[in-house]
């Protein structure tokens, strides 16, 4: 009981998903929809027991007084401000917009600017020509990042401006990287994508015919 | 000039606008529109019916409007006036389950109209099947039947053969160490939702890894970033651990959700790898740009860091910060992979022979293409 | 109140650039704040963008004398309720449902979908180029870009046979598949990082422009 | 020395990276750009239309993004309006909508615009796949009102705009996978010419799209904007964000020549 009938429950919905989206006719276009429509219902009321589930553990911590307990407060605010100015009101009125520009918004885009750093500090450590591999990596890698600034091209036309070929080769650094971004790049991925999907269509049989059902859990 | 020759012009020029006016003063022969047709719009859910025609050449016409048969039996202008090229019309504006019929008036220069012959009655209905899809399905059925096949075919056959994957042997060295070390073991899911397939992938990977951590003893942290996974996830664990027989090692508040927005993730998730410093670091599941912030802190920590992802633009990331790597189709090789049970390796082998047809499809198909011939990328097609 | 919230912007970003140097307060500081803050926003958006539009007016049609399609509703409504069972440790259980049926929806969606998309397409755009090359439509580079991108895409796939030993001729051609993936792997990872620098650039320009520009104003 | 340099602290790398950015920021500097065919093709498509006819510009991304997508949307819309294109703005992304709002209001005073007749923004709508293949019937009846909550029927530009019929180009500027979903609803289905503007690291993903036709062009993170800023011949941010943009890449470029030296040497001297 405990595992049949969400294993039904499986099988139904993917089978109907799945035929559906081979037919037209408005009574399956309206189940395809509506199921649809239903995982957004979903979503809210598991957000809300979430979140119940994340206020639970703060309480833990503070009341253990765990380490760096004081800053759960932080959490508490966090989540009342932007409920209290955002369910009455909705998320267009003023002073919610101006806790997310203000506040939310340049955390947001610092944290994803902190990529800039890590990736040159990931480029420094991971780029050595250990092997043909890892060399082949690191000159693609150099040779995109080149193609992709101006400044590519302007040393690019330099050095070829000493040779015989400089109007037959002009900007030949970011021609190269298109170069390798339209083929040995796009096969690569051709590939990858290739396989992704037959392990994803591969895994989606197995759990609608409830070979692989680890997702359940245990008991019966 | 002769006397006799300006009769001559002025009887020309008389006799020239006489024509003339006599000629342009005809309306042209405009011939009503031809081979008109209604037919219910084929591959649709049944709310319109598609009226065609032929366009004219040099007609004179400017456009055409097109007229549906109303209760009295009478026909009405439908839509707006369409331009003179157009050949095509779809009615969506149907009474569904009624019969209806068309006519359609070209309109010339003149803002005169010719009306074509009446069509014949038409009932719109919906399709079961859509007929442009029946490579797709066809093509679902071949690439389902060969996992299938293989799926049957080595459900009693302990000895599947699959190559080594050098990401999944680490796994257990991870955890040792981690053991070792006395420190815990940080589980990322990645940010899809429970419907994604990479997710689905990496949580029954984290099935398997629960049940070497509650073997081991090692604390296993599982930061989620979707509520929904969140509760699955937890029932996982928990079966896993009870299933290896430690239902006491398994702690809820372990598991726990952290928020839904992609960078605050990422944040709370790099302040517990600085203070909680886990030995081993599993990154497994759908990832976009915090994949780099995760894996280069995890990496600045020292922690083991085993990463997987069908997110292909992810993946240069992963491979340069962390110590193995499950690329793509890896990922979902994984679960069965590690649970090692007959059914679940052959369908890996039926992955195989999914490859091969596309191969073959790959290789048919320029074969094909260069001697002229080019059904396969017909068949190919995208539907509409 | 714009100035105010320049200063406030501007302080949360040198916190969260701390994290750079170590663990500190003051990453401690923005990174909880953040994390409240996000989830409080999700449950707003979640409420306003889901749940009303989605369930509660559809639902309301039924006491307005809409429609009766409403009623429908209470079935996902049901299903969201369920969640709340893992509040006791005896019903957990039945949070299966709800994700039984997600994980079924996904998995139906994506067969067709990613034949469709992915393998569909991506084999046809393999052939396409070899319709041109019959056409004589094609310089001699391209010819061999095309040629060149069957060998990758072969290569690449090979590289994932899973129940075949890597070794002899699928060794070697496996072996060209992983440098066909490195090739992809480092143009991917050199491409983002003009992406990632902007990003960086456009922070910079914030606090040096806007914030210090600010400052410099006040006097 | 030498193993210190092969394991250099990443925070002296950190340092001189926002060095490379802030310095070059203070004393800009302009250097040559180079023009990409895929952002060639965008220009040239909409630079050959014809006065009147519409485009459809889809500010699909969150303020996370916006270094890389602004510039290119302000540089789109400025080309519009000069040439008197009508640009029907929208999202389908919840965090877009202020954002793209502010942007088209800027543009459409600095070139003189006006709301309702040379441009509209509907605004955002949930639902992704639901709203791209509804406006391919009728865009009123997925938004009834623009953003601003004057209905769709009676604003001036839309009289003669009812769906994709009437949009020459979609121009969808995403951080995302959403262009893919635009070519799977409104390319596949309708038929509509579709090109994109997007973030560095998803530029490699859309180079398939653009080979096989499903996407006319395609402008590729800051250089792109700061290409289409050179074509429409309008320098902003764009332009200057690239050179110091150039001054990181060539800072990372010798960070890893000089790791790989001192890698080889350190490997000599262990033999």
């Amino acid at each position: 009981m405990k595992r049949q009938i969400p294993l039904i429950l499986c099988f139904l919905f993917g089978v109907v998903m799945l035929l559906t989206q081979f037919s037209p006719h408005s009574l399956s276009q309206g189940i395809y929809e509506e199921v649809l429509n239903w995982a957004r219902i979903i979503t809210p009321f598991a957000l809300v027991f979430s979140t119940i589930t994340l206020l639970q553990t703060h309480i833990t911590r503070i009341r253990r007084q765990t380490e760096h307990w004081q800053y759960s407060f932080l959490v508490f605010g966090g989540i009342a401000i932007m409920v209290v100015v955002g369910i009455p009101f909705g998320p267009q009125n003023p002073v919610f917009e101006w806790l997310f520009n203000n506040v939310q918004l340049p955390m947001d885009a610092t944290m994803f600017s902190l990529l800039a750093f890590f990736i040159a500090s990931a480029a420094y450590r991971a780029f050595r020509a250990r092997n043909l591999e890892a060399s082949l990596l690191l000159i693609t890698a150099v040779i995109v990042m080149l193609g992709n600034v101006p400044v590519g091209d302007l040393i690019w036309n330099k050095l070829i401006s000493l040779t015989p070929w400089a109007d037959t080769y002009a900007n030949g650094s970011s021609l190269m990287k298109q170069w390798i971004l339209d083929n040995p790049n796009l096969s690569a991925r051709r590939g990858i994508i290739l396989g992704v999907s037959l392990g994803v269509i591969s895994q989606s049989i197995r759990i609608i015919l409830g070979i692989e059902r680890s997702y359940l859990g245990g008991g019966d | 000039m002769t006397y006799n020759k300006t009769i001559l012009y002025i009887v020309a020029c008389t006799i020239l606008f006489l024509y003339g006016t006599f000629a342009f003063s005809q309306e042209p022969e405009t011939s009503p529109p031809s081979n008109v047709t209604a037919v219910d719009t084929p591959n649709d859910d049944g709310s319109s019916i598609t009226v065609t025609w032929d366009t004219a050449e040099d007609s004179g016409i400017v456009g055409y409007k097109i007229l549906r048969n109303t209760d009295a039996g009478e026909f009405e202008e439908i839509g707006e006036q369409l331009d003179a090229d157009v050949s095509e019309y779809k009615d969506k504006e149907i009474i569904k389950g009624k019969e209806h019929a068309y006519i359609v008036r070209a309109i010339t220069e003149t803002e005169a109209s010719v009306d074509s012959l009446q069509t014949g009655a038409v009932r719109a209905t919906g399709q079961w099947f859509h007929s442009g899809k029946i490579q797709l399905f066809i093509a679902m059925i071949i690439f389902c039947g060969s996992i299938l096949g293989s799926i049957y075919l080595s459900r009693n056959n302990q000895e599947v053969f699959v190559r080594r994957i050098p990401g999944l042997e680490a796994v257990d060295e991870a955890i040792g160490r981690a053991t070792e070390m006395g420190r815990s073991i940080l589980y990322v899911l990645g940010l899809g939702g429970v419907s994604g397939p990479a997710t689905i992938a990496s949580m029954t990977i984290l099935g398997q890894v629960a049940r070497r951590t509650a073997d081991y003893e090692t604390t296993l942290r599982v930061p989620c970033n979707d509520p929904i996974v969140l509760n699955v996830v937890r029932e996982m664990v928990k079966a896993s651990y009870l299933d290896e027989g430690r239902p006491d090692a398994y702690s809820e508040e372990d598991i726990f959700f952290l928020t839904d927005s992609q960078f605050a993730y990422a944040a709370g998730v790099d302040g517990m790898m600085l203070r909680e410093k886990p030995a081993a670091i599993f990154l497994q599941g759908t990832f976009y740009a915090e994949s780099l912030i995760l894996a280069e802190t995890g990496n600045s920590i020292g922690a083991i860091q085993i990463a997987g992802t069908d997110s292909e633009h992810q993946l240069p990331f992963l491979i340069t910060a962390c110590d193995y790597t499950l690329i793509g189709e890896e990922l979902y090789a994984a679960s069965a992979y590690l649970s090692k049970e007959p059914m679940q390796l052959g369908s890996l082998r039926g992955q195989d022979w999914g490859k091969v047809l596309i191969f073959l499809t790959i290789v048919f198909g320029v074969f094909l293409e260069l001697i002229g011939v080019n059904w396969i990328t017909t068949f190919l097609q995208r539907v509409s | 109140m714009e100035l105010f919230g320049i200063w406030i912007a501007a302080f949360l970003t040198l916190c969260i650039y701390s994290f750079l140097y170590k663990d500190n307060p003051f990453y401690r500081f923005a990174e909880y704040l953040f994390v409240g803050m996000t989830v409080g926003y999700g449950i707003v958006l979640s409420y306003h963008q889901g749940f009303i539009p989605f369930a509660w007016e559809p639902f309301m049609d039924v006491f307005t004398g809409e429609s009766l399609f409403g009623l429908i509703k209470l079935i996902p409504i049901g299903i969201g309720l369920l969640f709340f069972s893992g509040l006791s440790s005896r019903h957990t259980w039945l949070i299966r449902f709800p994700s039984a049926i997600l994980i079924g929806v996904g998995c139906g969606l994506a067969i067709p979908n990613v034949l469709r998309a992915n393998i569909f397409e991506q084999t046809r755009g393999t052939i396409e180029p070899f319709a041109a090359i019959n056409a004589g439509t094609l310089s001699g580079m391209e010819i061999f870009s095309a040629i060149l991108m069957v060998i990758g895409v072969i290569c690449t796939l090979t590289y994932f046979f899973f129940s075949v030993e890597h070794r002899g001729p699928v060794k070697w051609v496996s072996k060209i598949g992983i440098a066909f993936l490195m090739i992809g792997f480092g143009s991917a990872f050199g491409n983002t990082v003009m992406g990632r620098v902007a990003l960086l650039i456009q922070r910079v320009d914030f606090l040096i422009n806007d914030w210090l520009g600010s400052f410099v104003a006040l006097f | 020395m030498l193993t210190k340099l092969v394991n250099m602290d990443r925070r002296i790398v950190f340092i001189l990276v926002a060095l490379a950015v802030i310095i070059p920021m203070l004393f800009p500097i302009s250097l040559p750009v180079s023009i990409s065919e895929p952002t060639q093709n965008l220009y040239e498509f909409i630079d050959e239309l014809p006065a009147d006819s519409a485009i459809m510009l889809v500010f699909d991304y969150g303020p996370s993004s916006l270094a890389e997508l602004n510039p290119m949307a302000k540089a789109i819309l400025k080309q519009c309006f000069d040439k008197d294109v009508k640009v029907v703005g929208l999202t389908l992304y919840a965090v877009g909508t202020t954002m793209g709002s502010d942007l088209m209001k800027e543009i459409a005073e600095e070139k003189g615009a006006v709301n309702g007749e040379d441009y509209v923004f509907l605004g955002y709508r949930p639902g992704i796949e639901l709203v791209i293949l509804g406006m391919g019937t009728n865009i009123a009846d997925i938004y009834e009102t623009d953003f601003y909550g004057t209905p769709t029927t009676e604003l001036p530009m839309m009289e003669n705009i009812t769906n994709y019929d009437q949009i020459e180009l979609v121009v969808d500027l995403s951080s995302g996978n959403l262009t893919e979903a635009w070519i799977t609803f409104a390319n596949v289905q309708f038929n509509q010419q579709i090109a994109a503007g997007v973030t560095g690291v998803i530029i490699s993903q859309m180079y398939p799209y653009l080979q096989t036709g499903q996407l006319i062009g395609l402008i590729s993170g800051i250089a792109g904007a700061a290409e289409y800023e050179h074509l429409i011949q309008s320098h902003a941010k764009g332009t200057l964000w690239i050179n110091v943009e150039s001054f990181v890449h060539l800072l990372i470029i010798i960070l890893v020549i000089i790791g790989n030296i001192a890698f080889f040497v350190q490997r000599k001297q262990e033999e």
